[in-house]
């Protein structure tokens, strides 16, 4: 059952091949390199992770996972603001951040409800509105309704946050819990032990009941419907929880960056996770936890020794930053693109075979099929 | 909505086609422009803008409409378009055509880029009906980006575009002094106190929106129309489906082309790299504002969304400054465009997707 | 029945999630904790700065001052414990004294003044509150960027 | 076979219309514990409409329910949903399988019925946070199994799995479910091998032991005569006869079937068998792959000037016939038409050499449901023979002539008689009746020499139908168009046609005139039935 799709390990291979071309050109030593994976492993794992509950659910990829990246900013900068710091910080702004991502989640759903067949571009739109109405809750309404104590995050005209909250009291907190070094590469491992059990319970999901029920939902509305199944309930907790899972995983990103960018750290987010886990070998409707890893491993090699690799070859860094930005949207396109032939090619094939067996069957007659 | 039957019974009945985020937009307007004057905004500076402004997006406007009609739905992949005509401007200038005929060059150029994208982007989009929207958006991403290096490769050289300490590289911002900056908006241009209306620029936009306006009235328009509200029908009579698609795509990303162009000519300037990566989201909400939906755009959508989204995006900035003294206009502009869009996504929409 | 049960337990977890986050706002209030050796004066009586003082938080040393000078050191939760080494004179031999206080929760920055807090005076000789004087001079209105062309370069 | 006092499902007066369309009359029929009952009927005999009643179906209840009263049990019963109905212990075994497609046999079977584990979590979030208990669900998956007494592979996909498999899937599915009394299955052999049928009729006696009744509809009557207890037959919604299959055979039934005591009506009176006309069009070795209606090795030749008729029974592949000539479905063989050969697989030639086609999917195909009557009549004959153009420019530029399309259309609406309000008026905005007129005038206006109508008469009201017929006769008369029509309905066919082909099993199994008696229909339409 478990032969290797060639055209599914096609992107990985293709990866594996650019990374391999590439890391002997940038000049990095291994050490450095492991060094830098290791922490992009920590910083964005977790934020891949909520992608595959959509998936599992038939919904596809969820651009829409940047609703949940904008609540964890939000709880993230009020949690700023009161001062609280490290650890208990972050535990702060996760309760905070979950009942946000809760509700945007549930606002994402019933929209992608209203749009089935094109929730992609959808759930893609809703970032983008999301987003303005983000920025005028953090660019008008905090500091004006939403008190805002603190003039280093405040704007100076006296409402509205500054580009860049520094998270310095926060900085690594996570990471450096129980962290150990090894030959110089530093593993942040109370972090990996977060991602480890956030794995153990999406592979504990797909055994319950629910995550049964969003399988048989990905698979077949109509029948599922017919089972009694409520699709349209599972559907909307599928967006739930991967909204408020993404908001989790922002907020272990943004420890680890130790500051927001506060109008555009979401903004991109969404793409890259996406990206990364497509270069993991997942589809739009097929992805697994060994996707994420693969996926992290292979695509943030390339992101960090593209620019060297580039500006060795043509001199100049520059095409290096806009490759990797090219690899990550052609790759997300070619994804897609493969989703939808796979899907036309499957039907083709059907009527393919019926074909075969009713010519094979033409002359002798009289058989009933 | 022309005529005029009963009031309320119009009324009611433009409410429910027309949608109440489309209803909210315009009124939002209105009330911008009844506000304008008790708040200290000039009213005919303001006028004056939205003309310039339409004036300059309204063929990138236009350039939703082949696509829309045959069924490939929002063109998300515009940036294509768009490319092609800063490929066509780029070469112009490097040529060394000045003034208006550098404007001709760059379209003749721009033209047959903008085919052979159209193509390569057509025969995609037949192969993957049903998921046209989304992968147009990236096809535009993907092409953006790689032209990003591209900008930085190729072999251009004049020192008007090219960084000035590497002499190499086109810069992301390019100055049309002296090559097309003005270029259809300096013909027969109307100056009349604050007002100022580029009657070049609205005469071709008018003569785009004709010929596109004439050809859905062709056998082939037809064809085209019919294949965006009934494949299924249209294949049944005989069309060759992907053929009137491949054409639809081919239309709009040379229409997307040229409208770059125009916008470059009153905008004065080229922006390259990045800044065509969003270009196609106002566009789509432009028609969706003006009343198309997913599978329907006429030209008067075209350029009532084109007025309404330009008119909320110059006098926002003005009146809400005036009256609260907060700028939010770029956050209702997003909020507005974006809402538009979401409600045209979720509406059942027959047939295309 | 069963609906009533799992009420219950919903609240109970919804009030475990609450009291979890005011458990957080104790320990994890952050406070900016200033030592000050200089001369102090209270009740009409005047403390002199020491020689030099040490301030040593959880093993490590955060802050040594001469005569006038003041350290900083950050602080989690409400209670600052610090073990100050004090020397009275050059070449003299230093003291060690472990002292633990509450801190006020509204204060962001605390001044304690190390010479008063030694004197055993009470806490409002010894503490004040830290106000940020010059703070306010950038006032060049920073420009927001909401751009959304830009790609971040680090992810 | 015991006749208990109380049966286990008694319907009393059933009755039920679809806006004045009556399709059951006064059905009353019983069944007993563990007893098997054969429903035959001819496809629009009311026994869909009837099983839908019994099970709940959202049809039924959207429509405006139905009349007459169903006790199950003794108890007086009315379902509103499916649900309700699977409830109270009846399963259906549809036509159309409802199984998720990467999901095993096991997971199906129990599909939303899994046995659960508790888990503390569900206290919290609910209980769909119970993990599943896959060997509970692996032991109550064997029992069905065992019950239905047909060996599948229970982990196989369903996606990978043979389609007989698939039905018994399905019917595993309902005898898993504890409170089962009664099992309805619509045409279960249809999709099985002759093995597969035969251990399924063993399975259903194994059934009818346990106690569970089974209403069995099927077109196959042999199968009706070894399995069942009684046979019961529906035609035009009347229950026509209920008899025990002891006292019956396959003649009897057919003749129950067909036979038309009310009308009587013989062919149409102006049906003329024309031998001596040339043949227009000869179809040799046609195979279609159109899904459902699959058509298999078809020879036939239709003579110029005539209405051929081509009728069977639905899923036989008369459907398949003309969508196959016209190019919609993946087709092969030869096509001659008036001596040239017709390449297949593509819908512009066969446009080109002046067929027309009216399709049976008015909506999908038929029709451009939000464009005008203008151009939903006068559309394919711009598009293939370049009519209502104006050409400007030498040719160059060619422009739709709004004027003569309006005009066109407008003589339509008046022979058609098609109600709107006006010749702008949306096709979706039109009844279904005035939709299939449209649909007829657009095959007009391109003045085919052959024009394929399909299931002309679908879903619309008497008064349409008899319109719409007579304009087909009409203008087979008037311009001399030949005419080949395909429609399930035997009496509109003998009432149109001059020669009528039935199909059975996508094969021809017949051509008979118009005035052959309608028991030779019946045994034609039975005859390879799949």
């Amino acid at each position: 059952m478990k032969k290797i799709n060639l055209r599914q390990a096609s992107v990985p291979i293709m990866f594996i091949i650019i990374c391999a071309i590439c890391i002997p050109l940038s000049g990095l030593s291994p050490k450095m390199l492991v060094n830098e994976i290791v922490t992009r492993m920590g910083r964005n794992a977790f934020l891949i992770l909520s992608l595959l509950i959509p998936i599992m659910a038939g919904m596809g990829l969820n651009f829409g996972m940047t609703l949940g990246a904008m609540a964890a900013e939000i709880a993230l900068i009020l949690v700023c603001d009161w001062q609280i710091v490290s650890v208990p910080g972050m535990i702060l702004a996760a309760i905070i951040s979950v009942p946000i991502s809760v509700l945007l989640g549930i606002f994402c759903g019933k929209i992608l409800n209203r749009a089935k067949g094109r929730e992609m571009i959808t759930s893609y739109i809703m970032a983008f509105f999301v987003n303005g109405i983000y920025q005028l809750i953090v660019l008008y309404l905090m500091g004006s309704v939403i008190p805002i104590k603190h003039s280093t995050i405040k704007l100076p005209r006296g409402y509205g946050i500054r580009n860049t909250v520094s998270l310095l009291s926060m900085r690594q907190k996570l990471d450096n819990m129980l962290a150990v070094t090894i030959g110089g590469v530093k593993i942040p491992v109370l972090t990996f032990i977060i991602i480890a059990v956030m794995c153990l319970v999406i592979v504990w999901f797909r055994r319950t009941k629910l995550g049964q029920d969003m399988r048989a939902v990905g698979q077949d509305m109509e029948v599922a419907r017919d089972a009694g199944i409520n699709v349209e309930r599972t559907r909307i907790i599928s967006i739930v929880i991967s909204t408020v899972l993404a908001g989790l995983g922002m907020i272990i990103y943004l420890q680890n960056m130790g500051n927001i960018a506060t109008y555009t750290a979401h903004s991109q987010i969404g793409m890259f996770c996406i990206a990364a886990l497509l270069v993991g070998g997942a589809s739009v409707d097929k992805a697994s936890i060994g996707n994420v890893f693969l996926g992290v491993v292979l695509f943030h090699t390339m992101f960090i020794v593209a620019p060297r690799a580039g500006a060795y070859i043509t001199g100049d860094s520059m095409i290096g930053e806009y490759f990797r930005v090219f690899v990550s949207y052609a790759v997300i396109t070619v994804a897609l693109i493969m989703y939808e032939t796979n899907k036309r090619r499957a039907k083709s094939a059907a009527s393919q075979r019926l074909q075969e067996e009713q010519d094979a069957e033409s002359p002798a007659g009289g058989e009933n099929s | 909505m022309e005529e005029s039957i009963t009031f309320k019974d119009r009324i009611k009945d433009s409410v429910a086609e027309f949608g109440l985020p489309r209803l909210i937009i315009t009124g939002f307007l209105v009330l911008l422009l009844i506000m304008a004057p008790f708040v200290g905004a000039d009213l005919p500076t303001q006028i004056s803008n939205i003309i310039n402004r339409f004036s300059w997006n309204g063929i990138l406007v236009l350039a939703m409409v082949p696509m829309v009609h045959s069924g490939c739905g929002l063109n998300f992949g515009l940036p294509l378009g768009i490319i092609s005509g800063l490929l066509g401007a780029t070469m112009s200038i490097e040529l060394g055509f000045t003034g208006a005929m550098s404007f001709v060059a760059a379209i003749l150029i721009a033209t047959p880029f903008a085919l052979v994208f159209g193509m390569l982007y057509g025969w995609l989009l037949n192969k993957i009906k049903g998921g046209e929207m989304m992968i147009a958006t990236y096809v535009g991403f993907s092409s953006v980006s790689l032209m990003c290096m591209m900008w930085l490769v190729l072999p251009y050289s004049s020192p008007n575009m090219v960084w000035g300490l590497a002499g190499k590289g086109l810069r992301t911002t390019i100055s049309l002094e002296g090559y097309f900056d003005q270029a259809l908006a300096g013909i027969a241009q109307i100056n009349i106190g604050n007002i100022s209306i580029p009657t070049g620029t609205l005469l071709f936009f008018a003569l785009l929106a004709f010929a596109i306006w004439a050809f859905l009235h062709t056998k082939t328009g037809t064809a085209m129309t019919a294949v965006g509200s009934n494949p299924a029908f249209a294949k049944a009579a005989g069309v060759n489906v992907d053929r009137i698609r491949m054409l639809s795509v081919v239309m709009s990303t040379w229409l997307a082309a040229v409208g770059i162009l125009v916008y470059e000519q009153g905008f004065g300037f080229i922006q390259l790299y990045m800044a065509p990566f969003y270009m196609a989201l106002p566009a789509v909400s432009a028609i969706l504002i003006g009343g198309a939906s997913v599978n329907k755009a006429s030209i008067m959508n075209v350029i009532v969304g084109t007025i309404l989204f330009q008119g909320i995006v110059t006098m926002t900035p003005t009146v809400m400054n005036n009256m609260i003294h907060m700028d939010m206009s770029e956050v209702i502009r997003i909020i507005a465009s974006m809402g538009m869009i979401l409600f045209a996504l979720t509406r059942k929409t027959e047939g295309s997707r | 029945m069963k609906n009533k049960r799992q009420f219950l337990f919903r609240a109970l977890a919804i009030i475990l999630i609450l009291a979890l986050a005011a458990v957080m706002f104790v320990i994890g209030r952050g406070h900016t904790v200033y030592f000050d050796n200089k001369d102090a004066e209270y009740d009409g009586k005047e403390y002199e700065a020491f020689y030099k003082v040490v301030v040593i938080k959880d093993k490590e040393k955060v802050a040594k001052l001469e005569s006038d000078d003041r350290g900083m050191t950050d602080l989690m939760g409400q209670t600052l414990t610090v073990t100050v080494e004090i020397t009275d004179e050059k070449g003299g031999e230093s003291h060690a004294h472990k002292v633990s206080m509450p801190v006020p929760y509204s204060m962001d920055g605390i001044v304690i003044n190390v010479p008063a807090l030694m004197a055993g005076l009470p806490a409002e000789a010894y503490m004040s509150e830290f106000v940020p004087i010059a703070a306010e001079e950038e006032d060049e209105d920073e420009e927001v960027v909401i751009d959304e062309f830009e790609i971040s370069d680090d992810v | 076979m015991e006749t208990n006092s109380a049966p286990l499902l008694k319907l009393q007066g059933i009755k039920k219309d679809f806006n004045g369309n009556q399709v059951l009359a006064d059905i009353n029929l019983e069944l007993g514990k563990g007893e098997v009952l054969g429903l035959c009927g001819e496809n629009g005999a009311g026994k869909s409409t009837l099983m839908k009643i019994l099970f709940g179906a959202a049809d039924i209840t959207e429509t405006g329910g139905y009349s007459g009263d169903i006790y199950l049990d003794g108890q007086k019963v009315s379902f509103e949903t499916p649900f309700e109905a699977i409830e109270a212990g009846i399963g259906m075994v549809h036509q159309e399988f409802s199984l998720i497609p990467g999901f095993d046999a096991t997971e199906n079977i129990l599909l939303n019925r899994e046995p659960e584990k508790y888990s503390f979590i569900s206290e919290i979030f609910g209980d769909r946070l119970n993990t599943l208990d896959r060997k509970k669900m692996d032991e109550r998956s064997a029992e069905a199994v065992e019950k239905m007494g047909v060996a599948i592979d229970r982990h196989m996909m369903i996606n990978s799995m043979p389609v007989g498999h698939k039905q018994f899937t399905e019917i595993a599915r309902e005898l898993s479910k504890d409170q089962l009394k009664l099992l309805i299955l619509d045409e279960p052999t249809a999709v099985l091998t002759e093995r597969e049928a035969e251990a399924l009729l063993a399975s259903i006696k194994g059934m009818s032991e346990r106690g569970i009744s089974v209403i069995f509809i099927t077109h196959r009557l042999q199968e009706v005569l070894t399995v069942c207890d009684t046979v019961a037959v529906l035609r035009d919604g009347v229950l026509v006869e209920c008899t025990p299959a002891s006292e019956t055979d396959e003649a009897r039934i057919t003749k129950s079937m067909v036979g038309r005591s009310i009308m009587g009506v013989a062919g149409s009176d102006d049906a003329s068998e024309q031998p001596d006309a040339p043949t227009i069009l000869s179809i040799e070795k046609l195979w279609v792959d159109m899904p459902g209606e699959t058509v298999r090795n078809v020879s036939l030749d239709v003579k110029e000037g005539e209405i051929l008729g081509i009728g069977g029974l639905a899923g036989q592949g008369k459907l398949g016939i003309p969508n196959g000539i016209m190019g919609l479905y993946e087709a092969g063989g030869t096509v001659t038409f008036e001596g040239r050969q017709i390449p297949l697989n593509n819908p512009r030639i066969c446009l080109d050499s002046s067929f027309a086609f009216v399709s049976e999917d008015r909506r999908r195909v038929g029709l451009l449901l939000d464009e005008s009557l203008e151009w939903n009549i006068s559309f394919p004959a711009m598009q293939i023979q370049n009519k209502f153009l104006k050409s400007y420019l030498g040719g160059l530029i060619k422009w739709r002539d709004e004027k003569a399309i309006r005009e066109l259309t407008e003589k339509y609406i008046e022979e058609l008689q098609i109600r709107c309000t006006g010749t702008k008026q949306n096709a979706r905005q039109l009844s279904g009746g005035n939709q299939q007129k449209v649909c007829l005038a657009k095959a007009f206006a391109l003045q085919p020499r052959l024009l394929f109508v399909s299931e002309p008469t679908r879903g619309i009201d008497v008064g349409a139908k008899a319109l719409v017929l007579n304009a087909l006769k009409k203008f087979n008369k008037e311009s001399g168009t030949t005419v080949v029509m395909v429609s399930s309905e035997l009496q509109e066919l003998r009432q149109t046609c001059d020669r009528i082909a039935i199909v059975s099993g996508g094969r021809i199994s017949g051509i008979l005139p118009s005035s052959a008696p309608m028991e030779e229909f019946g045994t034609l339409m039975l005859k390879d039935v799949v």
